[in-house]
């Protein structure tokens, strides 16, 4: 009644976001304005779901040598939100697992964190990996022990890393859930992984999720990433992706809808 | 070594870094690096300490020491006497006193801009009262311009933030028309690329340019990837209006994004190079945070606010057109809820405007934090009454690739009519001329969508 | 019973009461009372459901007995059916669109308010976004008229607040002085006497009546104290301008402040009695606050908001000159923070406002809630741009005979300059005309304090 | 140097209210900003205080047939600001204690409650006894024995009354700290003290504290209130303070200020 719909909504369907929302007055439509209130009640809960490691590392096991599930050194959800000090390191029993983990000093340690969302993990992870395989196997990588960490950050792939003598490592780990995607995984790849790297270190392949890049598309990037840093012996802001963008990246966006 | 007696209690605070981070108002991120006050009668009494302090002693004691950090040198090098004259024998109280008083008016503080150091800046952010940093802010006029003119009194400008969580294109564009339609994006349309590909950034600046251009609209178009991305798209001959770069206020932090200031410099003249700025040159746009240089290990035991003030130090150096807080993007370790995020988004706008730079603020909360969009709303409108430069337009307020809530386009035209702020003049003439919205002070969006009629019409067909 | 499904999980709410409950923001006198929503999806969840719901719905299930309450007796029987028609058809949802709409303008409010129960303002508070609670707030004009003209747009007013612990004479009236020179007082002159001494009650309301009408003052004065005792001084000849007393939305709640609706009936009727109003007969002052009825065990198992919404509708029952809703002030077993306070204070103004209240609202925290000044900061902020009737004005904001802490006549001048709102018009010229304060828009103080100079010189010479 | 000093200032000692305070522009001097930060941290501290309840009831007991030291069912700082229901009612060991204390059936029984405020009754609360005793002398009222409850609100004082079958309950206790006054004691008096009674039965006297009301004042004011309660059967909003007011309460402030 005294909501203006947009005459644009037919241009949803090229994207996630929420446009073409429509207005009571200049405001949110009450509808509009509680589903988005439904959606972030979701997305906190989601934040706080918690990863079954093992059920993980049963699935993943055949394509890795070993498989390691660690903790970092945040103990719960509460200490992980307000420590990323403590989910960088790993604890105490992790370290000496992962101390004996065989085989050493691999081409590649791939590392699985629940990090923010454990749902990205659970939902993306075995996909992203399935389509890294072929890569791992094209190229001869060596792969280490497999790591599924609890309450990790990024930087916690470091120490994962210097244990196992990775060339490098591999972190896939759950980015921290949207409104409309709880889900995403990204991939953080680090060369000479060892303890005390900063993120210029690294490299970055993210939204890995349905309706974000597609699993294919991020093992192809992160392949590339993974053989140019180990040719180069470098990762971080001196290594670029330079794979072709996807096709629908390319342009023509505004000549399709008329803009 | 300072010193405070309160009810009969001694409080000491050890060198100035410890001064400065027991006198800011309770944070998480302070309270992670271990430099917090522990009890509010101890943050009172190293307000009182502070606020005795001559400003002056900034000058002589660093925070961050000058052999191990550019930053620093930047700052006590830049230092500019003459401008800091006026306040030079003030203590930071006094400082205080000053900016309250009606002698402290816009063109009083233009002047004295160059000759504040950014920790002169925090130090008296942190002995302000809320309503302080809303009333002295307003004060501060700051006008930048490419191709419109930010910041003017009165004005409120938006980025277009038109995020897609693979650059499509058409995702990409359906986004920028939305924004439009709403009268967003005359601070700048700019998007986060979600990869950090030059061929895929190059696509990015060029759909943006063309629609700028095609449509004749008075603003500027900026694709955030890294400022070394930024660099080789440039020489790639993609269309870079502004080009972008996080920054922090500690060389370590500026390391760990991999740039320095001479990145920033070289970044910049790469822009220039290219003359695209019809009303001025104004290149950079710079963001920032508190608590980036805690989660870079890079701190040095000062507080985040702090850093925060230095980080602006770096951008005011470059000239820029835009200076972006993204106050509460990081998460709760850095700023833990609503009230947290308000405080830092009003310090930080203050600090930003004292130091003379053209301060906008994306008004954000993540899901992981303790903070909802009232708190956001809140945050607008003290902003609003503060004189922010601009802040985020993002379609419903959902970022779907960076996964965090902003303002949206509709949250803006809320501010418009709340605080009767209008868009850059350049921008609301064109908003007019296209049919878009009409100048009349209401910012009602005009249904039949104006220039962008046969757009509309298409997508209905579609529908 | 009420329902909707979130994300497959089907939540059920077993009356409009549990419903109205489960849909408020969170606070923790809800929790306390044991009847808020447990997780933020079923929060979610009701609101969903409460948007979907009739507004017809809310004039057949009560949520407080007809039989054991005056209150829903005076809610039901009183209902102006013609004024409700417009929206009459319309669900809470689609009401809350209507209000944002440019049709809801101030008029289609203001004849609207009569057909309003105040269950309904409360439901769709509750689905409301800080923001929305401000744009419509602002759309509705409620002007009411004793000696000046209160609720005007663009204007604020405020209470002088010259409360002192032992009611002294000499006390009371030092602060009197320090209001009006720093241009407090419009919406009333008003004291909290320490005692309930009918005596000593007259003896203030003597004193403020003899600087009112030497200095001719457009203003009014109160001293509130119960009820009963204003009626007793009334009788004793007591010079009394307006009839104050605390009220709530249930009829137990006001039995447990001494006070019915016969009660407030017999007050008003003594104050229309007396005939001192000079341009108008609104002669009633109700204060409020979330959480009293809980307090009293007579909340009936309702939320405290949609109970607090109800106290407005025994308020514009006895056409009052003000009401205000002393949103921080019981403490943090009903309001826990100045997230909760803000939200409070917000949703009490919107409620009265669409309810045809001049809502004014004491902006207070006491030091046991966690909240400090810069909440008050952001919710005077916040009130001034959803344009608040009227705020209170405190010396140096600390009341220290009723220990809390609330607006100062400072911060009204701040809300004044950051957001251009000028006193009630009639007190605006008194200003200039006395020479305490140029009618400029600075809102800075005449140092020379006018007509009260020689009030200062004798001050002066005491010192 | 740029706040304006406001002339008036001699005016401060006529209240403790803070006026006079000059400004900076319109706001605030620094110096009293901060001052009221000070003050503001240090009322915070006052809510946390405990009250000593042994070392008050050695001090008190003198006065009184016997003495109790009783607590709240809100068993701790954080819990009674949270839960004023549980403040309300005594625990299950303090129930039981005073159904065995004696002698029942008294005119007055006192209680004294930390409430908001433990500094408020160290300071106050023996000070308004002693001036309160010689009433009791003079009116011949027999007195219960005296409780002393942790953690209480005012209706605790109800269920106290009730189980000493006294005629009435004054209970002496902690107002919210101000910001200015960290120590105000307030005096309510209910006639027929039980469980579930509402304020409306109850008086007040308030504001007990040196700058405050004296402490004679206050026990005259009670003193007259409990025997109009005990003469008329009847506490609360029929019962009104018909004593007379202070002089300084009288009249003559304007004029006395030249305003
Ligand atoms: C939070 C965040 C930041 C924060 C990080 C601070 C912090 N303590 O969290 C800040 C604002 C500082 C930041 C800065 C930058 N970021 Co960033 N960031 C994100 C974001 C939104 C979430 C990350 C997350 O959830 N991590 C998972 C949690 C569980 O782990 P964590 O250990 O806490 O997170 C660490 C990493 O995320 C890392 N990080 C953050 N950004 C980047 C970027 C790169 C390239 C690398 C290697 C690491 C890195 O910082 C965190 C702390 O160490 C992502 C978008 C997304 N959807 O994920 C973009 C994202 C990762 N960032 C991106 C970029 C480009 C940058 C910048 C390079 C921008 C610039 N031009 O300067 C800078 C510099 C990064 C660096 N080298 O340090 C891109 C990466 C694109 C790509 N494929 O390479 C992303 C995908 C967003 C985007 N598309 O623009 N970022
Ligand atoms: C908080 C408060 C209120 C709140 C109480 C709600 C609550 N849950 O706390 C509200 C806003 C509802 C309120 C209402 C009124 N109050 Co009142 N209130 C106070 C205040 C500021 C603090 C009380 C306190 O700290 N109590 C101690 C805590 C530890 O105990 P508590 O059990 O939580 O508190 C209970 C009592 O304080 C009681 N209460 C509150 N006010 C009054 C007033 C009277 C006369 C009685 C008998 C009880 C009572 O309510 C509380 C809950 O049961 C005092 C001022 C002061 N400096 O103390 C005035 C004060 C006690 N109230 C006063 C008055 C006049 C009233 C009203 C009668 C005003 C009116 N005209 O309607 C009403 C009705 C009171 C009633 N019969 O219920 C006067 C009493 C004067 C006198 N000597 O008789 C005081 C001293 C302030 C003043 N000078 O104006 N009040």
């Amino acid at each position: 009644m005294s909501v203006v719909v947009d005459r644009w909504s037919g241009l949803r369907r090229h994207t996630p976001a929420r446009i073409a929302l429509g207005r009571a007055g200049v405001s949110l439509p009450t509808s509009e304005a509680l589903a988005f209130r439904a959606a972030h009640a979701a997305a906190r809960t989601a934040v706080h779901a918690a990863l079954d490691a093992d059920a993980l590392g049963a699935t993943l096991g055949a394509m890795f040598p070993a498989v390691a599930v660690l903790a970092s050194r945040a103990e719960d959800r509460p200490t992980y939100l307000r420590r990323p000090d403590l989910g960088r390191r790993l604890d105490d029993a992790s370290r000496e697992g992962l101390a004996l983990a065989e085989p050493k000093g691999a081409d590649v340690a791939v590392a699985i964190c629940d990090g923010l969302s454990a749902l990205a993990v659970e939902r993306n992870a075995a996909r992203f990996l399935a389509a890294f395989a072929p890569h791992v196997a094209r190229h001869g990588w060596r792969l280490a022990p497999l790591g599924i960490a609890l309450q990790g950050r990024v930087a916690l792939g470091d120490e994962i890393g210097e244990l196992l003598r990775a060339r490098l490592t591999l972190m896939l780990i759950g980015e921290r859930p949207g409104l409309s995607s709880p889900d995403s995984l990204g991939v953080y790849l680090t060369h000479g992984p060892r303890v005390g790297l900063t993120d210029a270190a690294r490299n970055c392949v993210s939204n890995i999720r349905d309706g974000g890049l597609a699993h294919g598309e991020a093992a192809h990037r992160a392949a590339y990433l993974c053989a140019e840093a180990l040719r180069r012996g470098l990762s971080g802001v001196a290594l670029k992706d330079e794979t072709a963008p996807a096709p629908a990246a390319l342009g023509g966006g505004a000549a399709a809808i008329g803009l | 070594m300072f010193s405070h007696t309160l009810a009969g209690q001694r409080h000491a605070f050890q060198d100035l870094a410890t001064l400065l981070a027991r006198a800011t108002p309770l944070r998480s991120g302070d309270c992670l690096a271990g430099v917090a006050a522990g009890t509010d009668a101890e943050r009172a009494a190293a307000q009182l300490a502070l606020a005795d302090l001559p400003l002056k002693h900034f000058l002589t004691e660093v925070v961050v020491p000058y052999e191990d950090d550019e930053v620093t040198r930047l700052i006590i090098d830049g230092h500019d006497a003459a401008a800091f004259a006026p306040v030079s024998s003030m203590t930071v109280g006094q400082f205080r006193d000053w900016l309250l008083s009606d002698a402290a008016d816009g063109q009083a503080l233009a002047a004295l801009a160059p000759g504040l150091a950014p920790e002169m800046a925090a130090a008296v952010s942190k002995i302000c009262r809320a309503q302080d940093l809303v009333l002295i802010a307003r004060k501060a006029e700051v006008t930048t311009r490419f191709r419109n003119t930010i910041g003017l009194r009165g004005r409120l400008s938006t980025r277009l933030q038109p995020n897609h969580p693979t650059d499509d294109a058409i995702g990409v564009a359906a986004a920028v028309l939305d924004g439009l339609l709403y009268g967003s994006g005359d601070a700048v349309i700019g998007v986060n690329p979600a990869t950090d590909n030059v061929a895929a950034v190059g696509a990015l600046l060029r759909l943006l340019d063309d629609v700028i251009h095609r449509h004749e609209i008075p603003t500027q178009s900026c694709v955030l990837a890294h400022l070394t991305t930024t660099i080789a798209a440039i020489e790639a001959g993609a269309p870079v209006d502004l080009a972008f770069q996080s920054i922090a206020g500690t060389e370590g932090t500026n390391a760990s994004f991999g740039v320095s200031l001479a990145t920033l410099r070289e970044g910049r003249e790469a822009a220039l190079s290219l003359d695209r700025g019809k009303l001025g040159d104004n290149v950079m746009y710079f963001e920032t945070g508190q608590g980036s240089c805690l989660s870079a290990g890079a701190h040095h035991g000062v507080d985040q606010q702090t850093l925060e003030a230095r980080a602006y130090a770096v951008a005011r150096a470059f000239e820029p057109l835009l200076v972006n807080t993204v106050v509460g993007f990081i998460g709760p370790e850095y700023l833990y809820d609503g009230k947290q995020i308000i405080r830092a988004g009003l310090e930080d706008h203050f600090c930003g405007k004292l130091l003379g730079l053209p301060m906008g603020c994306d008004i954000c909360h993540t899901n992981h934090a303790e903070a909802d969009m009232d708190d956001m709303d809140v945050l607008l409108t003290m902003l609003g009454a503060a004189g922010v430069a601009f802040v985020m337009g993002i379609p419903g307020s959902d970022d779907v690739m960076l996964n965090y809530q902003s303002t949206s386009f509709h949250d803006a035209l809320y501010a418009r009519r709340a605080l009767g702020l209008r868009p850059a003049p350049e921008f609301e003439a064109w908003l007019e001329a296209s049919g878009v919205m009409a100048a009349d002070g209401r910012f009602t969006p005009l249904e039949g969508g104006g220039r962008f009629a046969g757009a509309l019409a298409r997508a209905g067909a579609a529908a």
